[in-house]
């Protein structure tokens, strides 16, 4: 297939600037070749991209061919995308705790225990998936209500919110005070 | 404003006309200096030796032929034909101090020829450029889709590295927070308003579900804000919101949210 | 390099699926090699492409590398996209190379040199992504300075800005100091 060379090679350049999967008669219409002799074509650049120091593929969606990535390669491409995670807040986190110990609770509740609006905290862990719209509250304004969701207790390997572990008071209110003196001594 | 250039332009080519100028082809100019450019290197001319009354009616003859064609012809040109013109002037002035004259004629003709210096050293390396553009042909890149990539990849667990004391330890925030009660200690004693107090006592009974000491609810540095306090905690007492409990007579109280702690918050 | 097959195609499979150039330690690091192997993997790349039945080839840029076609197969490209592309104007050209040699500058500096308004030119630029606004000059009016783009790079198949060919910096100095003068007297 030798005088083949610069369709093969034409075939393979469209493959890599195609935004969506091409056809056999696309193909065969740019390349000016049968579609039977771009079906050799495929067949013989897949069998170059065989060779395991390749990393490309030829993939056939919805009747079209397109260029891909072997799924061997897919470790590395999730490093290249890797977003770090980026950790809570700390304003989220007490959120996450509040909701996690006084669920079912409303959007203002939680700013009334911490004081300070929540708003944006509280979008975030929706986003993330940690807390969830459960309900609405009867009453004036029928709030929202917010609880825990599935991922939290996978997260903290819980069965239920059930095993939830009690809230170490003792120790919260050592670190509360400790942490009280410090502020009143500066 | 174009018109008036150019008959500012004209009248001034009439007073000072001395010979009639060549004449020129007339290729698309990218602008006033590109057709200068061009008119002195028509004419072999030196750009350091521009004879300005010469190249002034030829750039002003040109300017009329562009008119005349039809052409696109921005107001750059009209002034760069009028300071033509004028610097023709300077130096073909009879009158005033000479000497004068020419210095100021002699500087707006320096300026012009590193304008002209300049701009030919843009339009080479343009052509540069250009010439690069053909040589190193025509490339296409694959645009790739990041955000589909990305979601053919499991979430990370936002929650990566949190334990519960974590958790505990954002609840204590809170409750730190709760404790210090900003809020109140700044007002004046005469100021603190009974329904900031409830809201500071309550908070904070909330937050302890297991019982809090009386001794620890109430607090303030004068006799006014400990009976604020006071009249605060009997008042949530009387509203349901708290019970309290005294294992024994000298036992300290201890403080509990009730069932209808919440309804204090509904209506914000 | 047969023990290295699976570097090889994953830096291949990088490639494909990166849309900014990669540079040699970022490659390196997502590959778990050193930099001067990931040089040697490229160059085997490279010459595996260098084979005329093959349309990629391995451009580098700023000291990153990307995959693109080799310009012989522009025609195809051309045809699957139903445009031909066209070079660059001559005014475009020129503003260009004003913007090429000497970045960052504004709006009114290359109207100076050019001795009329770029405009239109510099808004094809931009466009065209051979051109960005890289931020504002400090001063009246703060106006928008202009850069040149990785793609302008690409784009005339240089390496980065010092492969620019050289100019007559003199002149250009000289012009640019009579212009900041005006600028200062306006």
């Amino acid at each position: 297939m030798l005088f083949r060379e610069t369709e093969i090679a034409g075939l393979e350049a469209l493959l890599l600037v195609a935004n969506e999967p091409l056809t056999l008669e696309h193909l065969a219409g740019i390349l000016e070749l049968d579609p039977a002799e771009v079906v050799e074509i495929l067949s013989e650049i897949q069998a170059r991209y065989d060779n395991p120091a390749c990393g490309f593929m030829i993939f056939e969606v919805n009747g079209g061919f397109k260029l891909g990535t072997k799924p061997e390669m897919s470790h590395y491409i999730e490093t290249l995308y890797h977003q770090p995670t980026q950790g809570l807040s700390g304003a989220a986190l007490e959120v996450l705790a509040i909701i996690a110990y006084k669920q079912p609770v409303t959007k203002g509740e939680i700013d009334f225990l911490r004081g300070v609006q929540s708003d944006r905290a509280l979008a975030t862990l929706v986003e993330k998936g940690l807390t969830q719209e459960i309900g609405r509250k009867e009453g004036p304004g029928r709030p929202i209500i917010y609880g825990t969701t599935e991922q939290f207790l996978l997260h903290f390997g819980l069965r239920s919110l059930k095993n939830l572990p009690e809230l170490d008071f003792e120790r919260i209110r050592e670190a509360a005070k400790k942490e009280l003196d410090e502020e009143n001594e500066t | 404003m174009r018109f008036c250039l150019r008959s500012l332009v004209f009248n001034m080519e009439k007073a000072t006309f001395s010979r009639p100028a060549s004449y020129v082809e007339l290729p698309a100019f990218h602008g006033p200096l590109d057709l200068l450019l061009h008119l002195i290197q028509q004419e072999k001319i030196d750009i350091y030796d521009i004879p300005i009354a010469q190249i002034a009616d030829q750039f002003v003859e040109a300017v009329r032929q562009m008119e005349a064609l039809d052409m696109e012809l921005t107001s750059e040109f009209l002034v760069l034909a009028a300071q033509l013109l004028y610097i023709k002037s300077r130096y073909l002035l009879p009158k005033s101090p000479k000497e004068e004259s020419e210095v100021e004629a002699e500087d707006l003709r320096q300026e012009l020829v590193e304008r002209l210096l300049a701009y030919r050293t843009f339009k080479e390396a343009a052509q540069t450029l250009s010439v690069l553009e053909v040589s190193s042909g025509q490339k296409y890149f694959r645009t790739v889709d990041i955000d589909e990539i990305r979601s053919q990849f499991e979430a990370d667990d936002p929650l990566d590295g949190v334990s519960f004391n974590d958790l505990w330890e954002a609840f204590g925030h809170v409750i730190v927070r709760a404790e210090k009660g900003v809020e109140i200690k700044t007002v004046e004693p005469d100021d603190v308003s009974i329904d900031k107090v409830m809201d500071d006592v309550l908070r904070r009974v909330i937050l302890y579900p297991h019982g809090t000491c009386f001794t620890q609810l109430i607090r303030g540095n004068t006799r006014m804000e400990l009976i604020v306090f006071f009249l605060a905690l009997l008042e949530l007492l009387k509203m349901g919101k708290i019970h309290c409990e005294q294992s024994s007579p000298h036992q300290d109280i201890q403080l509990f949210p009730t069932e209808k702690a919440w309804e204090f918050t509904e209506g914000e």
